[in-house]
Parts: C-alpha cells; structure tokens; sequence
C-alpha cells in the first residue's frame, strides 16, 4: 500500500468518469435503488470488510487477516438485495436515511489495462426513525473497476471501517 | 393504570410469585436501578464468560476481555496457564493493556514505568531505592487477580471468591454445549478475532431470544420464510425439544425437523467421526437436532444450523458464540465469534464462516432483524405505562417434563414455550433477591 | 449566599408562599429531581395533547405521539372513533408501529407476529394452539389504553383514569382556544405535517413564554421591530389583556394595537362570516385582538397574529400550535404545526403557512431568537450559585381583576404583566404537590 | 428521479465550474458574507426544505409534499439576510462556525440549454459559542442553475435534510 | 475481593487513617458521588481561579470563566476594580455575556431588555413604569456577586461568603507562586488568550501530577529522552525537592540539575535583574531549580522549565498556567495558558511561547502523553473491582523535613517523594468531610 | 479573505494536481507514513493552527492573532514525527484511526508564478483503541503551495478549527 504515493494518479477523464462512477453508486444506494446497485457489480465481483482488532502500533495486523463483517460474492450481494426487496426485512423498516459523502477519489493503473484501482474516503451518514442521534460510517474504500463498454463494473469493493468497536446496531446498509 | 410505580425491592419481591405463574415484570428489560444491582448480584457473583482457549494458544498471548465494567487481562503465562487480570495499573489505575490481542511476557505501564509479569506478578519498580527506600512490599501490588476456570475451551471468570465451582454452576449443561464445543473429535476453535459493535439494547431480552426463542423466528427472519432460505417450514417449525437446568438459569431449544439427515451441512467425514468424542446419549440427541440456540446464564449464547444460499440444499452447518456484555440498562456490547470443527478442512471452515458472516455477524441478514426488534423492545420496555405490568411467559405453563429424555436437565416439547425462560428469570431473580 | 441546598420537598414547600408573592424558584428551570417528578405527578395526571382531529380524519388513519416517555398510537378505527395505545406490543413489548404517521386497520408485530386491531384488541397469535394450548385469554393482552377526550378538534389523552373530565380541565379556556380553533366557521385545520426538533430548553420557559410573555417580544425580536415587521411599537406594545383560569393554569395573552381592524390579516370573506360559529362575547374580544399568544397547561401553546413580508402592509393572520414535550430537564422534542382556517381558499392557506415558516416553525425568524433565549437560561438556571434563589415574578401584582371582561377567568390590563405566569406555577406546584 | 443513474452526466468545463460555484457559495456562507450569497439567486430564485416524515418504506412520501422548513423566495432570502445583518439576530450570536463539506457533485442537462440541474451532498458541521458538541446536517441537494454571462444564478435550491427529528435548537444557517 | 462497596460516607471516614498511611482510594478518582459533593464541598468552598490580571487590563475588559457549573463574568468595572458576577440575569435566568472575553460598561439581556453595569448592578428594566408600576426593588435584582481577591496578577473568586482569605488560604505558598508570576521585575503576564479542551480525565490525576510527580516524567515523557530533550537523565532526575504547604494542599515539585545555570533558559539580562523582586530566600530556592512544578488547591497548577529544540542547548525557559476545571467525575475542561515575563522582549516572548505550544498546550508533544495516560487512568478508576482497594502512596513516608529550607512550608528531598499528595489528598478530605 | 470570491478560481490540469497533492497528503497521515508527509513540506515551510476564542459577532478577531495550536517549522514537524517513530508516543499507542476527508478545493494563483493559495474544507474523523465514540475535527485550510519539478511542496499549511472548545482530549494528530 505505501507504494501508492510513488505512483502517478491516473487523471483527466478517465478519473472524471470514475469517480462518476462512484458518485452515481453512491446516488443509487442514497435512493434505495438496490438492483440497480447490484447491476454496477461484474459477475465475478467480490465485496468485502475486514473486521478490524483494536491492536497496537508494531502488530503484524490491524485489520484481521480472515476475519470478514462483509465477504461477498455477486451471489450473496444478491440475497442481500432481494432481502431488502421483501416486506420483511425489519432492519430497514422504516428504511435507514442514507448519504454516502465520497471524498479523495484517487485512481491508479493496474497491471490489466482495463482495470483501475481507484481509493476514496466514505463517509456514511444514517439516520432512523425520528432518531435524533445518527449513526456514522467511516471507511476507506479501494475498489478495482473493470471497463464495460462506455461505463464500468466494479470487481472488488474492499471498505475498511475506522472502528474497531462499531457503534452501530447493525450493518443493514452498504458501504 | 396508575401512576403510582413499585419500587425495585418490591417489584422482586412480586416477581418471586408471578415469574414462575407465568408473568415477568417489563421493567427489569430498562431500568436503571435494576442495571445497577444486575452489575452487583448477577454479573458480581456469576460465571461469566472470558475468552476461548484457541485465540491465545502460545504462551504470552493475551486477550482484552470484560465483566461488569471491569477490562480484565487473559494471557497464558510463561508455564501455558491462563491467567485472568484486571487491567488496570496497582500504582494510579492506568489502563496496562492498551489493545485486544497480542503477546507480551510483560506489561509495562506507561505513566511511572512499573512492569509486571503476564501472570499479574508485580517484578519492577522504579527509583525503588531513591523512591521508595526499597519498603514497598512489591507481593502486595501485584494486579487485582480474577479467578477462572474452564469447561471444553471456555474460560469463564467470576468476580466472587466464594462462587461454586464452574462445573457446579453448568450443572449438567455441559452436555449441550459440546454441541458447539466438540464439533469434531480435536474439538472446536473460533476461526477468527470476534466482531464487536455496540446497540441500544437490554442484554437480558438477547439471552431470553437465544435460549430458545423458537417462537419468533418465521416472523422476525421472515425474508429467509420467503426467500426459501429455512431448511423448516411454518408448520414444522415449532417441533423440537427445549431444556433447561433448573436453578441454574442454562437453557437450550432444539430444534427439530423431520426427516432432515443427521448433523446436515457437516461435511461426511465429519458426521462419521463426531461421534468418537460424544457419549451415546449426546449422539442420540445431537442427531436429531437441526437447529441448536441455547445460553449460558448469564449471557453467553450459542447458536448451531445448517444454512445454505441456495434454497432446498443442505449447505453448511455453522456455529456462533456470542456474549451480550451490558453496559447500561438499554444498552449492550456485543461480542461474535464464529466457532468451526477444529479437525475440519480448511475449505470446509472458510464456508461455515462464510455462512456465519452472511447469516449472524454485524451485517448477518438474520442477525440484522432481530437487533432491530430488540433495540425497539427496549426502547419501549422503559414506557412509564408499562412500569408495573409484566409480559406473558405463559406457553407452556402446564408442560410436562419428559421422562425419557436421555440428557439432563428439564426437556419439554415442542421446542416453542417460554418454560426455559421462566427457568432463566427465576434463577437471574435468585440472583438478585441474593439468594443463591 | 451559602452553598446548602434545599432539598426538593422543602424547595416546593416554599414555593407554596413565595410564588403567589412572585417569586419563582429558579431550580425548577432545570433539575433532574423536579423533572422525574414532573414526569409522574404533572405528565402522568394532566390532559395531555395527542393531535388534532384533522391529521387523522379516514378510518385506518393514525399517527404516533408522546405522553411522557410513552409512545402513543392516536387511531381512528374502523368505527370512526378516535383510540390510543402504548405503542408496545404486549408480548415482549417490541414497538408496534415505526412510523409517525400512516393508515392500517391492524397492527403485526415484527418479533413474534402477534396481531392487534388499530382499536388496540388483540386478535392474532401464532402458535395459539401448539404453543399456548388455546389458553391465553386474548382480552387481557391487547393494547395498553390511553383514556382520550376532545375539543374543537384538539385531541388530549390522560395516563390518569381518574382525572376530571376534559371540560373540567380546560374549565372555560375553551371560549379562548376557538380563537385558534373555529377561525372560520367550518373550524381550523392542520396544514402539513409537524415539524420537529430537539432543543436543550427546559419545557417551563416555552409554555411560560407563550402565556403571554408580551414583555420579551420588541427585545427578543428586536430585529423585526428594526426592520419595520411588528404591527405595535414600543410605545404601545404592552397594551392589551392577560387572561387566566385560575387554578387550572390556562393563560393568554391578547396583544391590541389602536386602530388596527379587526381580524386583520384575514382575507375579508373570512371576516364577515367568522362570527357565526362565536358568541358575541367571542367576537368582542376576538375582534379587538392583535396577536394571541396563550397556552393550555402544562404544555400545549399557540399563537395567532398578522404577518406581512412587507412593512406597513396588512399581510396574513397565520397560526401555530405547538408542543413542548420534554424529554429531560433542559431537553425538548418541539413538535410545531400551522393551523388554517377550513373554509379559506388554497392560496390563503398556502399564504398562511408561508407567513408561519417564515416566522416560526424550526427555521422561523422569531422561533430562532426564542430557542436561542431559551437554551441560554436553560443552561444558566442550573447553576449551583442560583440554586436557592427565585426569580422575580412581580409584575402585576397588585393588578385589578376586569369587572366587566367578557370572557371566563380573571383578565387584566395591561398585556405586560406575570400574573398568567404566577397562576401558571402554582397550579404546577399543586400537581407536583399531589395536591390537584 | 429514479432516472438520472440513465442519464449521463454533464462533465469537463461546464461540470468544473458548476461544482465552484457551489464551492464559491460555500465560502460565502461559511465566511458569514450573506449578502454575496445573496446576489448568487437569480430573481425568480426559490429556496426550500421539505419537512421530513418518519415512514414506513412502503409509503407514497416521506418527504412532505407541502410541509416545509424553508420556503422561500429572494424576497424573504433577503429579508434573513438583512436580519442577519441587524446587531438582534440572536439565534446567531455568536455566529455559528459553519463548514459545508460539499461532495458527490453531478451535473446534467435540462429542458433549458442554459439550465443545469446539478445534484450534491452537503454535510454541515457547526459549531456554537463554547460547545463541544458541534450540530451536523446532511442534506442532499437538487440545485437548478442558470447560466449568467461568466458565472451562474441559482434558481432553485432544493435541499432534504436526511432527519425526520432535527437535532438542532433553530435552523438559523443556510444549507 | 468481595463485592459489597463502601458508601461514600464510610470510604471518606476510612481514608482519614489511610491517607496519611499512604493508602488513597481509588473509587475518589472516578465516582459520581464523590463529583457531586466536591462540587458542594471543594469548588463551593474553595479559592477558585478565575483570571490573570493582564488578560482585562482595561475598564470594560472582561473574560467568561467558570466556578463549579457556575459561569461567571470577571470584569474590570469603570473604577478599574476587578468584579465578578453570576453569567445570569436576574428576571428569568438568560445568559448575559455569550462570548469568552470582549469590552463593555453595560451588559443587555437579549430576553426581556434589562441593562447591568458591568459590576453587576441592575440600571436598566423595560417598561418599569407599565409593567412593574415602578414597585420593583432595582437594587434587590443586581447580578449575583461572587467574592474575589487576589494576589501576583491571579484573580481568585470564592462562592464562600465565609471563606478566610486568600492571603491565609495561600498560606504562604505565595513564596513559590513567585517564580511564575514574578519572571521579571515587571512580573508575568498572559502572552494569548487560553487554549481549552475537553478531556475524559478527573482532575485530581492532573492536579498530582502537576503537584510534583516527578516520578512519571522519565517514563510517560520516554519519547524525549530517547531524542536527548531533556536537561536531566534518568539517574540525576529524582533529584530536587517537594514542598507542600501542610493543611492546605498547596505542594511543589522542584527538580535540580546539578551543573545546569541558575535560570536556565532565561535570557541574560532577565537573569541578573531578575532577584529584584524576590527576596533572597527565594533566590536561594528559584536559582537552584530546573523545573518547578506545582499547583495550588484545588485545580490550579503551574509547570516552568527550559526547552530547546536542539538536544544539549539552553533553549528558553516557558511557563504554563493551567486549570483543570471538573465538568463530570470522569471529564475536565482544559483551559492553559502561557505566562510570559514581562520585561522581556517580543523575540523572548515568542519564543517562549512557541516552546510552550511544542511541548504543551493542546498539541504539545509532553501534554499529548500525559492526557493519555490520564483518560486511562480515569477510564480504570472506575473499575468495580478497584472500588474498596487503595492506591499506594508509599514514598517518602519516612522522609525527613528539612530543618534549613529557606522558604515557607515543608521541604523534603529527593524530588520523587508522595509526600505533597498525601498532603493534597488529606486536605481534600478535610473539606469533603466540611472540617476545613 | 473577503475578496477570493471575485477572483477566478484556478481551474483545469493545474487545480486537479493540486488536489491530487492534497489527497496524497491525507493518505500519508491517514496511513500513518510521517515521514512521506514530511518530505511534502519546503525547508522553510510554516505549520500553522491558530486558538480560536468564541467572540461576540462585531468582535475584531475571533481567530487569536497570537495564540496557537501548533506553530511549527519543519525543524519542529520533523521534531514531532520522530517523535511518532519512537516506541513511547504514548498518545499514539495504539495509533488513532484517521480519516482526511478534504472537499471544496479552490486554487487561486499568488503574486508569485509558481505558489498557488489553496483552500480547502477538511472534516477529520479520528477513532482510538476500542471506543465506540469518535472524534472530528473540522477545519477550514488555507495552503500555499509551490512548484517543485513536478511536483508541490507546502509552503504554508493555515488551517483553523471550526470549535473555541476542542472537543479532543489531545491533538496528536495533524489536520
Ligand atoms: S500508574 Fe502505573 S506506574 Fe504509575
Ligand atoms: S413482542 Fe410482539 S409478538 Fe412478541
Ligand atoms: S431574562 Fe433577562 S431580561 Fe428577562
Ligand atoms: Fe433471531
Ligand atoms: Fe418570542
Ligand atoms: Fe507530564
């Protein structure tokens, strides 16, 4: 990871339409449009959080090696979507109030030419019920997105959540 | 309904007759006083759950635990002995260990530099001799000892001295357990680090759900009742059996659906050989069993099924441990591991806790329900109207014990009633009335 | 001033004197011990604002409010009749509807799936025979009621059977409460839905507020003096009445200013046929009425006055109600609506409302300097160094009762005056005394 | 709204200016200069804030269809803004830190050659007096701006705040 | 380790024996009760801080600081007197003064108008003639004064109207005090207005810490001397004396350097001008100090040491002020200030104070580490398995006063000693125990 | 400050470099590579965070002329990292999650060719050990930056937090 600084971001338009891409993700989870999410995702796509341990400074690890909060494959993101398409899935009932706040939208070659590794800081804000209290997300985000035709799919969605103790009731939402 | 409200010695005190008839008091579910004296009587007396011994199995490995508000060192100390400590420095309280996990043979403290043994042993002072003249009696400071024991890999601790033995207080509960504990003949191990998050829930209503709260399931995970994800259906799913230990508050629902394979979702190896380290009884009733979700009182719960993304396969037989650690009256921190047969292959353990992560987990679609409901339970328990009026623990009131039941304890079927939670709230009022 | 403290009993044993003498403990503004007992002896005895008639006005219809920390289902079941319940589902006590507002003729749990009437009768639990035997006696677990009563449209609910009758609560405010409610003949109505928020203000200072504080208006919101939108000046702003009921703690404040026509503000159709649903004595004072601030106690407010965009011009006769529901000695949850005349015309509704969210609702030009005010006196009146004292409630005091006032209650003149806010205390204090 | 993930979005010049002036008028609020806010909203401008409603997912809004918080025309903008240039606006004294972290920004054409419809989140910390806990407020926006000359007029503010229950004393800041 | 737990009464008696043993409790540095009785019993007895003369150095200047949960306004009144006021106003309890510091003769409550002198006296009430039919006693309604007196440039405020007075509770302190507040001939003064911060912290562990813990500094501060910061090393650091004012709490910790320059740090002409405004005991005592640290009872402390940021150089010698202001059991607010010689140049002045934002202050590279460990402690303290146990304060309990100190107090050697804790914390219970 | 609402923002290839400049310094702190963002800074760069005093709304300064949060050379910056690289930066054990989230980027030129003044919102999430609260920093920027072959140096990084009372228990991290 601490060779990315070295690497020259990838910019103008090609960047542009990336981070479009992430924006326009971001709009289709923010409006609860879940299948049209699901659509941005490749077949062979992964999705994944690492459970993070609160270790300290020298520990081999911080983000456990095996340990997943999410690990998903396009399989299993659709389970998860068709749940939140049934009447039942009280965990969002009413349905949390979501906004994605991406930020530092950084893309990068990879050694394929049509995939780019393309880093953001997410920052989710969640509001239920007539709560006054939200509940937030911190996460940074390194995707690979593979070209598709004029637009683009992501193959890998890796988030790491800045809590080692997740002040949340639940993982309901996507990050 | 008037406004004239029970004080807490009252409110036991009428739960000492209305419990076992059937009737608990809401308000035990949010309430702060009851919080207070739980913290005391319940969590101050009882056998509460530390850690597994396979997350520190080398000598110096440490885990950071908690009871009551107490953040407690458990390492293995240099001659492989677990040892329970809390953490917090013997000369001005600073906090020892300062993460989750590691391995250290010694804990150096950060503010005056003094350094004791992973054992607790207190063997470094600073300036002892321009200090302190060399007249502190070092024996005297070492850190405030937990005493521990262990049943199949557990490690409880207990902040009373003069509890019974850990066997006595399981009480035959052991014999359940290995359900989850000996899922293989080497046994059983958490596969990784346990999620933890925070909820604004009451402990207690988690441990009543996950002593076999049969009852809510096709409603609460009803997506899985549509989607086709329940290897039983409505009409089957109350079958089964529930146990509990009487007096001990330990309880277990079983349950049962006909004509589904023995152990379904373990891998075959497995099913043939789980049996070497069961006794005859164990197998009879472990073989019978699809779904297993029972509770250490006070609030250690385990939970074993078979779960697969596909409708109609067999899939995977996953088990989770979990510990509802209170904090405040409605709130808890949660604590989920995921245990897997330790003489598994590794395919086979990476897709049980692939199952786990989908189904239980901070973003479990099952787990993801019943935190909801349960969060809205006791925001509500705490209603002034409700304060002294009792939920209906009703089912089952008139069951019969079943006399030929090979295991201990008290079995009843079905698998559906609140009689292993009348057994709970009646033990958990022991408890706090002192009279255990 | 020394630093012994009075307890809570002694504190409210003095007020008995000192508030009929104007002076108010200034404790009260800010103290968990005065705010748990509120809670039980004021919010758990009072009549206590639901909603209005016109947010549920079809079969199925309800929204969910606050009593306490108790949530409320106002329903207009099948029958057309208006019923509330505990949002709490009686089995384990999950929350029954999580939304604030909707259309259902039953209620499902999520839990366990126990199914209730909108009306609060229990009629659906699964399992009834496998897991209950058919023994439970539905009629005893339905709903947790919540007694109700109305006027004018207003809904008010008790937690206390045995309180007096509504009309004997209101005790003749009602000839006041038509000013907001009948401002036309066919009755007011709500426009859209409440707004709500949090503050950290201590409910006492908002209702104070709103009976009658004419004294704060040219400084609070002296912006509006300084840029030419208030109706009254200065010099002639303290004219007008106060009116209370004494012993029932209802006051209003009726702001006149000289030679501004009556109903100003109102649309002229409105103004010629809104005398049909008053008495001449209503019309008499109505019509000399600039602005009428007034409150039903302990916690419901409203205020009607002319606003115009434009200095100088007649504008809008806008209306709000509003519900300070306290949630914590200095914490609010502020539920505002905007009240229209039924028979008005689209765009006089629509003008109306605009006026209010301009001038109140949560971003309202007057409603900020408010909040703003009352945050800050929250926050002070906890100081330890006030806690003995008491704040001046002198105005008026020697003030002479109207012989010839039209209306129920004692009025005065002028406007500018305490003596609402003394009525006001006391009959608070005898509620916190147990002495209604 | 559902159809905008269709559309694809206005990107490059227009797209860089468009997201500055959003920056710009951050600025301007965040820097207290209302009155240079104020000239950025053409004369037709309107400003609103639906009222919120906690519901259930199936229901036909959550947002109210007539509730609002802000309503607003220039006229009455300017009256906020002349009040806040008063020495008795006391819902702003002391004035209120505001930070407008503006994300997600995505502009697309519309019926009008010279108006864009340019979507965005923006999340407002502010901070009062002495607190130590700030006030936060997501909003997503829904911006209608117009071409002017170099620069741009907003015609149409439109912002959702993502709570049912504000958890704020007064609403005395713009979004 | 049994789980019944002292009531505070019985832990306090307990401790007056413990204490002077060298045994403090640790349940008094994290506990509710304990926070709510200091609040009476210490801050509503004791000589609290309030401000530094040069931050109002002119008429109308003021600053908002805080005593208990009291606000209080700190003004240099017309006459160039210093006088403080409850933040309140007298009508219904508004904030007057919103901001921390700023210039006014007159304060006017943004509620209802009414106008104080800023001495406090009330001048100003709308519509006295109206609304109050000029019957209202304007004397009778002034702010609420709070005494204050001062000494060296500290103003000190007292909510005691019985309190001795300053001169007899510094008790001779003062002589200490002078090395911060008298720099130069000219004194000291505040160089920017204070940093303030919340931290999770009691303020006890801060108060002790700047009493002379010389013991943690080798070890919490290790980063620096791993980078060669410090003009002591860990063989030569315990080196020094403590001075404690007995019966008063008042203590400083003097560390020495044997070989380093009096004054170090002190630009030259500071140095040989400096004695002009001490006495030669003092010179005796400040000329052989590296680092002085101390506080005075209950939550004012003082650190003045040299710093260079080039290992092995003089650097300059800075000066913190900072008050640990309680806000909870487990919670301060921060505030520091910097105190800068006042006959020094801006080049000097400047440099102090960089060295003071690079090692404390909020971002300093010491303070970072010491409000670590502090929260830690504080997070600890709280444990329920430490409630009855004490912490040791062992050291230097056989210590001989020194017969030939030269100042005021009691003097012991080595620098590392307990000695003025257990005088602090024995005070502290005098007055918890209202025996003062 | 009042005038940078007239001047034209900086836009283009130079303005998203910038940025990009701004995004890699975020991810050398928030991957915790000290000495990577010290090699950002010029030899004579200024690090600077004034003490914000909460004021009354006429006040002549809220942000203190003189008092400061940090005031550093790069010789104290270097200080304060190899602080950060012992083992006995206590404050830091274990090391505080952060999360720069930097938006409304702005680049205006200076008097001089090759340093360009960059503004900047940056929203600091911060979360330690196993707390389930976090903390935030919010902060206003104000960069100056110069060219440096291909690259930028900071010359000057102003940034002001948006509180009086700082609700941290310390500042061990950077803004
Ligand atoms: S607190 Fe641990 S050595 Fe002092
Ligand atoms: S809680 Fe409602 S059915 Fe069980
Ligand atoms: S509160 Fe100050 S004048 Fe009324
Ligand atoms: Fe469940
Ligand atoms: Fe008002
Ligand atoms: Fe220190």
């Amino acid at each position: 990871m601490t060779a990315t600084i070295t690497r020259v971001p990838v910019r103008g338009e090609v960047r542009e339409s990336l981070r479009d891409f992430l924006y326009l993700e971001s709009l289709a989870l923010d409006e609860h449009r879940f299948s049209d999410w699901l659509a941005m995702f490749a077949d062979d796509a992964h999705y994944e959080i690492p459970v993070r341990v609160n270790r300290e400074k020298l520990a081999e690890w911080e983000l456990s090696p095996n340990g997943r909060i999410f690990s998903d494959t396009k399989e299993t993101l659709d389970l998860r979507v068709r749940r939140l398409e049934t009447d039942f899935a009280w965990a969002e009932q009413p349905p949390s109030r979501t906004r994605h706040y991406v930020t530092n939208v950084l893309a990068f070659e990879t050694d394929l030419a049509n995939e780019f590794l393309v880093r953001s800081n997410c920052l989710v804000y969640r509001s239920r019920g007539s709560d006054a209290e939200a509940t937030w997300y911190s996460a940074q985000r390194r995707d690979r997105i593979r070209r598709d035709g004029d637009g683009w799919l992501f193959v890998h969605r890796w988030a790491a959540l800045d809590q080692a103790m997740i002040n949340a009731r639940n993982m309901s939402i996507f990050v | 309904m008037t406004q004239t409200t029970l004080g807490v010695d009252a409110l036991l005190d009428r739960a000492r007759t209305s419990i076992p008839a059937g009737r608990v008091p809401i308000r035990i579910f949010n309430d702060q006083e009851i919080f207070e004296r739980e913290q005391r009587n319940v969590f101050g007396k009882a056998w509460c759950f530390l850690a597994h011994t396979s997350e520190i199995p080398k000598p110096g490995d440490y885990v950071v635990r908690s009871i009551a508000n107490n953040s407690i060192i458990v390492a293995r100390d240099e001659h492989g002995d677990v040892r329970a400590n809390l953490n917090m420095c013997r000369h001005r309280g600073n906090q020892m260990c300062k993460s989750e996990m590691g391995n250290a043979s010694h804990f150096r403290c950060s503010y005056h530099g003094w350094v004791y043994k992973n054992s607790g042993e207190l063997v470094g002072v600073p300036y002892f001799q321009e200090g302190y003249e060399t007249k502190l009696n070092r024996q005297e400071w070492s850190l405030i000892n937990v005493r521990t024991d262990q049943y199949g890999g557990l490690i409880f601790g207990t902040l009373d001295p003069d509890a019974p033995s850990l066997e006595e207080y399981l009480g035959g509960f052991q014999f359940y357990l290995d359900m989850y504990l000996k899922q293989s003949p080497g046994g059983s191990e958490v596969f990784a680090p346990p999620e933890h998050w925070t909820a604004k829930v009451n402990w207690k209503i988690c441990t009543e759900n996950f002593t076999g709260d049969g009852y809510h399931t096709a409603v609460t995970h009803q997506f899985a009742v549509e989607l086709g994800y329940f290897p039983s259906s409505g009409s089957t799913h109350y079958q089964g059996w529930a146990v509990n230990i009487p007096g001990k508050g330990h309880g277990i629902g079983l349950g049962h659906t006909p004509g589904l394979a023995p152990f379904a979702g373990f891998p075959d190896d497995l099913v043939t050989t789980i049996g070497r380290s069961l006794t005859p009884e164990q197998m009879e009733v472990f073989s019978k069993t699809r779904t297993a979700v029972g509770s250490v009182f006070p609030n250690l719960s385990f939970l074993i099924q078979p779960f697969s993304v596909k409708p109609g396969e067999a899939g995977v037989r996953f088990c989770t441990m979990r510990l509802w650690h209170p904090v405040g009256p409605d709130q808890i921190e949660m604590w989920s591991w995921c245990l897997v047969p330790v003489d598994a292959t590794d395919e086979y353990k990476q897709a049980a806790y692939d199952a786990y992560t989908l189904a239980f987990g901070q973003a479990g679609t099952f787990e993801q329900d019943d935190f909801e409901n349960w969060t809205n339970v006791t925001r509500q328990a705490g209603s002034s109207l409700a304060r002294d009026a009792d939920f209906p623990y009703l089912m089952g009131l008139d069951g019969k014990v079943l006399d030929d039941w090979p295991g201990p304890g008290e079995a009843v079927s079905p698998y559906v009633t609140d009689r292993n939670f009348r057994n709970q709230w009646a033990t958990w009022l022991s408890y706090m009335l002192d009279e255990v």
